[in-house]
């Protein structure tokens, strides 16, 4: 490696310092800027999205409603599945973290097309603004599923405005798709083949595929929301002859990729993580890279799982059924795969540590109950119930989140050019995975018992186990604070980080923390794999 | 970068896709029942074939091009058989509504 | 900014190479997004086709064959008009080039002006759905969902047109001002790769609104 | 604080077999899932850091370990979904002689009504031991039938008739959930199926003030509405005789042939000039859109049902069992199963 890494002084200016004021960050076409805008950006939707969450979880503390009304409590667990799903989740990883690194991992100076990178942001920005407006207007009561021809005709609310907020933000996905699928063929280092780029950009690269192709299917239905709704022209209620299933089935196209857009980039860290605090390469690298990109295909094929009970015909679920076993085999792969790395590794428990390993265990325990999903028979009675609100939790919350604060936490060195406070960090770990399951494992229990999703009220022998989640998303809730709090105190107060803190091998901790603009002083030329730990132990010190 | 593509091609390409409009709306006028859709879609096809072909180079493209053209249509087709076939199959068990 | 020597390699880029690969592959993953947009709208099509064929070959009956078959030749011109000005902006020919978006332009304006006078006949001929809309055909409803596709459909087709246009003379004014070479006219070229994508988007709405009508 | 239930009840024929199939998984998904945190848990404690500087030994993958993990896993998810497909049919198949019982769902109630003419609002009386079949429409938005203690769902659409059918075995109460978001008070769209012994139930369905049965209600709405004026019972009315009609084919112009079930005879009251039927080219048939109710259509249809084939006349007996096999539907079907194309007025 020719790099040469210099120690930061407070001579040598790096992205932060380069330049400075508020139009020097509004302005700039920094991938590392544009993904710290966007970072700010989705932790303040998580704590909107985390308010409505905690709303809904006290009133859910008694049978009766009374904390809010039906109506309200109806408006709070849309604007919550809306606001986490399309401001939070899906812009998480890729738009912070994805942003951040990949130009660095693949040795470029930025994406293919920094100005279009700002310009995904302020779409997201405005759509995010257009849906918030919405909500405070009156708030939208439809479920985050939209589904006709309630959100057509019956819903008083401000639906068109919240389709409006997510049509915008839905082209912020887009560019950001396109922009990395562009980079990543085009940008690369020289040397740098396919065969050597770290698992992150493989899975965000299948996560692109994902947003380019199954994206404007999420507009041009809500397009069709709207219009059938401004106009009052039947295109899926039956005044004209129109079939409801039918946006069930456009939605559910974009929406199950959706899901995979999620859980693909928290795999994608998970897999860095893995691999820097075993110091070992990914067990079946080619095996791991090639499951991202089929969970991405075949991920498209499995829609019809969300209506199996939709009035749909028994032979199209059963395709659909298959399909569904289908994706599930390269998620295996994936979690075989890491925990074979953890064998004869060097294995620091250091707080990202943490977070991967819990996303290993919620994942699996995510993965399998979607195995019950899947399984026509047993579908009948549990969609629509509990067991698919955890279910879901257990992918995009213990799956998603919990990688998102690992990689956070991972990256926070050279994204902020210091170190965050390890006892405090792993205490936060240890809360969020302990929150999370008291949160959502009575969720399975809710469920299997019967007890439907989306009521604001429910029989008195719920009672139990609801007070058990409440409680669990309080403790859920604290854990989330914590790092908001440190990452700030370590902003400004934490020690001066390394360039590479953990001897870890990618490209990005072959520049100084924080990284120059352009990221590298001289084009690194990559002459060997990913994570070869072997090739480099003169550089890391190893022995 | 010269020109890829000479004129006269250009010009060629211009005259079969208004032969091809022309015999969309004459084939249009015989009753085929159902296989009328399917025609008119077809030479639709072909005219698509044709300006992305030689309007639109993607003959001359890299291979990377190509592979971007034919997943866009893959998952076209995705969506729609897999849509299809549920409409297709509702009724086979012989009672309402599966 | 206008100088094509500068432009050529913009910071990110190793090589100009890099550049004009990137950029027309952008665009054609842009494509790629446009054409699961479409594809949508012509899947809700299809299966409302499949299930009321009679409605939907009735409502087509009302389709002005003139006018629809006069808008797909005026749009394959124009589409001609723009593979030449990018024939003549890679031979340097910057003067014939702008002149030949601006015609493309033009030629857009007219398929626009015709595309608007039959969305007026639609009007009056109370074929417009919603409100608006009148039959005492046994399947009015099935034709009125005919004419939300229609005008859904060509609606999203014209605002395609209408920033294609837009984009067209932008790209006219550089191309007069001196912005490319025979080195450099790659956003030309992307340009281009949209408008020809729009004139086969409307191949297709030709092929499924006005043809099934036409034999009976 | 309520007592905790960890067991939901178990009281139809097919809540058994969905048991096993669900406690087979658990079993399956506990054993590989605490292999794995085991493995992990170990390995993290087993090969944790002994040295700053350590470094263990690299281990590129192996390819027969990897496919091992692929192929096994592929034949277990194959496994269960050959299981829960056949359990899928099992639910979704109802037994040709059920009894039936006609659902329209409104937000936020359900309406029930029997063939013998009681009527029931968020409560369902069934017997035991004997096949139930839901005939279910929607009168606004998209709800769902959902009886947990049964295991049986099914989304009750607007505009279309679904079915959902059960057995129950056990004599109880169970609850009714809506399960399919409907609008503000869909939490309240709840209520009780009560299962009872036949003879109990005989003795409540006599005791239920039944007005006549809904064949009879429906008989009298179709003079009501005028329609036995051009549909004689014998064949020299102007329009098709409807007497043995119910589940024969149908043959449209355009040589397409249709089943006259529920679905078509509820579309052919709504829109009748839909799809011409062979011989009645200009149906003179007006429109009823609008002017019937889905109660009133599901008399109606239950009317056209008992002058089916086989019946000689209006079964007035307490007996709602249709002997009616439902014939096989062949080619383009609508949303609702049948091809529906219709000229309705406007509502505006």
């Amino acid at each position: 490696m020719s790099t040469v890494v210099k120690i930061p002084t407070a001579e040598t200016p790096n992205y932060l310092t380069e330049e400075r004021g508020i139009l020097s960050w509004l302005l700039t076409t920094d991938h590392k800027r544009i993904g710290l805008l966007y970072l700010a950006s989705v932790t303040f939707f998580f704590f909107i999205g985390g308010i409505f969450a905690l709303l809904m979880r006290l009133e859910l503390a008694t049978p009766e409603t009374d904390l809010v009304s039906p109506h309200t409590y109806n408006e709070l667990f849309s604007m919550h599945g809306i606001i986490m799903v399309w401001f939070f989740l899906i812009p998480s990883i890729p738009n912070t973290l994805g942003n951040f690194l990949i130009p660095m991992m693949i040795g470029a100076k930025d994406l293919a097309y920094p100005k279009l990178n700002l310009a995904s942001w302020y779409i997201y920005m405005f759509g995010g603004i257009v849906a918030l407006y919405s909500m405070a207007r009156g708030g939208v009561d439809t479920g985050w599923t939209f589904y006709t021809p309630f959100s057509t005709i019956y819903s008083n609310t401000y639906v068109v405005g919240a389709a409006l907020g997510i049509f915008i933000s839905g082209f912020a996905s887009i560019l950001t798709g396109l922009n990395f699928i562009a980079t990543i063929h085009c940008m690369r280092a020289p040397g740098l083949t396919w065969f050597k780029l770290p698992l992150f950009v493989w899975s965000h690269y299948a996560t692109s595929i994902i947003f380019v192709l199954a994206t404007p299917i999420l507009a041009v239905v809500l397009l069709m929301i709207a219009v059938e709704r401004i106009f009052q022209v039947g295109i899926f209620s039956a005044s004209l002859g129109g079939d409801p299933v039918l946006f069930q089935h456009m939605f559910w196209f974009y929406s199950h990729p959706a899901v995979y857009i999620m859980v693909l980039p928290g795999m994608a860290v998970i897999s860095e993580l893995v691999a820097a605090f075993s110091r070992k390469r990914i067990f079946g690298y080619t095996f791991v890279a090639y499951a991202s990109v089929s969970i991405a295909v075949i991920g498209f094929l499995v829609w019809g799982h969300h209506m199996f009970v939709a009035g749909t015909s028994v032979y199209s679920a059963m395709y659909f059924s298959l399909l569904s076993y289908a994706v599930a085999v390269p998620s295996a792969i994936k979690v075989f795969n890491w925990t074979a790395t953890l064998y004869k590794g060097s294995i620091s428990w250091d707080t990202p540590m943490l977070y991967a390993i819990g996303f290993i265990g919620l994942f699996t325990i995510g993965g399998m109950t979607g195995l019950f999903l899947a399984a026509l028979g047993v579908d009948v009675h549990v969609t629509d119930t509990y067991f698919v609100v955890a279910h879901f939790h257990y992918i995009m919350v213990g799956g998603t989140i919990m990688a998102f604060l690992g990689g956070m936490h991972y990256w926070w060195p050279k994204i902020s050019g210091r170190m965050y406070p390890e006892g405090i960090s792993k205490l936060s770990a240890l809360t969020v995975f302990l929150g999370f399951n008291l949160t959502f494992f009575p969720q399975f229990v809710l469920g299997y018992l019967g007890m439907p999703r989306r009521y604001a009220a429910y029989p008195p022998e719920f009672q139990t186990l609801h007070v058990l989640s409440t409680a669990g998303a309080t403790i859920l809730g604290a854990g989330y604070l914590m790092p908001l709090i440190y990452f700030f105190w370590s902003w400004h107060y934490g020690p001066i980080a390394p360039p590479n803190p953990w001897r870890a091998t990618g490209l990005e901790w072959r520049t100084p923390s924080p990284p120059p603009k352009h990221n590298f002083e001289v084009t690194p030329v990559v002459t060997q794999k990913a994570y070869d730990y072997d090739a480099m132990k003169e550089e890391l010190g190893l022995v | 970068m010269g020109p890829v593509v000479s004129a006269k091609q250009y010009v060629l390409t211009f005259a079969a896709l208004l032969a091809l409009t022309l015999s969309t709306v004459l084939i249009g006028f015989l009753d085929l029942g159902w296989g009328s859709m399917f025609v008119a879609v077809a030479i639709a096809l072909a005219k698509a074939t044709l300006i992305a072909c030689f309007f639109m180079h993607a003959l001359l493209e890299r291979k990377l091009v190509k592979l971007v053209i034919a997943g866009a249509i893959l998952w076209f087709l995705i969506l729609v058989t897999l849509t299809v076939g549920d409409y297709l199959t509702r009724g086979w068990l012989g009672f309402g509504g599966k | 900014m206008s100088n094509p020597q500068q432009l050529m390699l913009r910071e990110q880029y190793g090589t100009p190479e890099q550049q004009r690969e990137s950029v027309t592959f952008g665009m054609w993953i842009f494509l790629a997004t446009e054409v699961m947009f479409f594809g949508g709208l012509f899947m809700a099509f299809t299966v409302y086709r499949v299930l009321y064929p009679l409605g939907f070959d009735e409502g087509s009956k009302d389709m002005s064959i003139v006018l629809g078959s006069i808008n797909t030749a005026v749009l394959i011109t124009s589409s001609l008009t723009m593979a030449l000005a990018i024939h003549s902006a890679s031979m340097a020919k910057l003067k014939r080039a702008s002149f030949l978006l601006l015609t493309t332009a033009f030629i857009g304006l007219v398929f626009l002006a015709i595309k608007f006078t039959e969305y007026y006949q639609h009007y009056e001929a109370h074929k417009a759905p919603g409100v608006w809309f009148e039959s005492s055909s046994p399947h009015a409803n099935a034709m009125e969902l005919f004419y939300v596709f229609y005008f859904a459909m060509t609606g999203l087709h014209a605002i395609h047109m209408i920033i294609g246009i837009t984009l067209v003379v932008i790209f006219a004014v550089r191309a007069y001002c001196g912005s490319f070479n025979s080195e450099y006219h790659t956003p030309l070229e992307a340009l281009g790769l949209y408008w020809h994508f729009v004139d086969i988007v409307w191949v297709f709405l030709f092929a499924i609104f006005y043809i099934s009508g036409l034999h009976t | 604080m309520n007592s905790l239930q960890l067991l939901p009840q178990t009281a139809s024929t097919v809540a058994t077999e969905w048991n096993w199939l669900f406690w087979m998984l658990v079993a399956v998904c506990f054993l590989v899932a605490s292999g794995i945190a085991i493995v992990l848990v170990y390995w993290a404690f087993r090969y944790h850091r002994k040295s700053e500087n350590e470094l263990p030994p690299q281990i590129e993958g192996n390819i027969k370990i990897e496919a091992t993990w692929s192929i096994i896993p592929f034949v277990i998810f194959l496994g269960m979904f050959g299981w829960g497909a056949h359990l899928y049919v099992r639910i979704e198949k109802p037994p040709v002689n059920a009894r039936e019982i006609y659902v329209v769902a409104k937000q936020w109630m359900w309406k029930l009504q029997y063939q013998t003419g009681q009527r029931e609002i968020n409560t369902l009386h069934v017997p035991i031991g004997e096949p139930i079949r839901l005939v279910m429409t929607s009168q606004d938005v998209i709800h769902s039938f959902f009886i947990p203690a049964f295991r049986v769902k099914q989304d009750v659409l607007p505009d279309r008739y679904t079915t959902l059918w059960f057995e129950a075995t056990k004599p109880g109460k169970y609850h009714l959930f809506c399960a399919e978001y409907c609008g503000t008070k869909h939490s309240g769209m709840i209520g009780w199926v009560y299962a009872m012994e036949p003879q109990d139930f005989q003795r409540w369905l006599e005791e239920g003030g039944s007005e006549g049965s809904l064949a009879s209600t429906g008989e009298k709405l179709f003079h009501q509405f005028g329609c036995a004026n051009c549909h004689h019972f014998d064949a020299s009315g102007r329009c098709p005789l409807l007497t043995g009609l119910y589940g024969t084919e149908v043959h449209l112009i355009g040589g397409k042939t249709v089943v006259a079930d529920e679905t078509y005879i509820r579309e052919k009251i709504l829109h009748p000039r839909g799809q011409p039927i062979e011989g009645y080219l200009e149906s003179v048939m007006p429109t009823f859109a609008g002017q019937v109710s889905e109660e009133q259509l599901l008399a109606l249809v239950s009317f056209i049902k008992a002058i089916g084939p086989g019946a000689a006349a209006l079964p007035r007996s307490s007996s709602g069992t249709s002997n009616v096999q439902f014939g096989q539907q062949k080619g383009i079907a609508g949303p609702g199963a049948t091809s529906i194309s219709g000229s309705r007025p406007k509502d505006r």
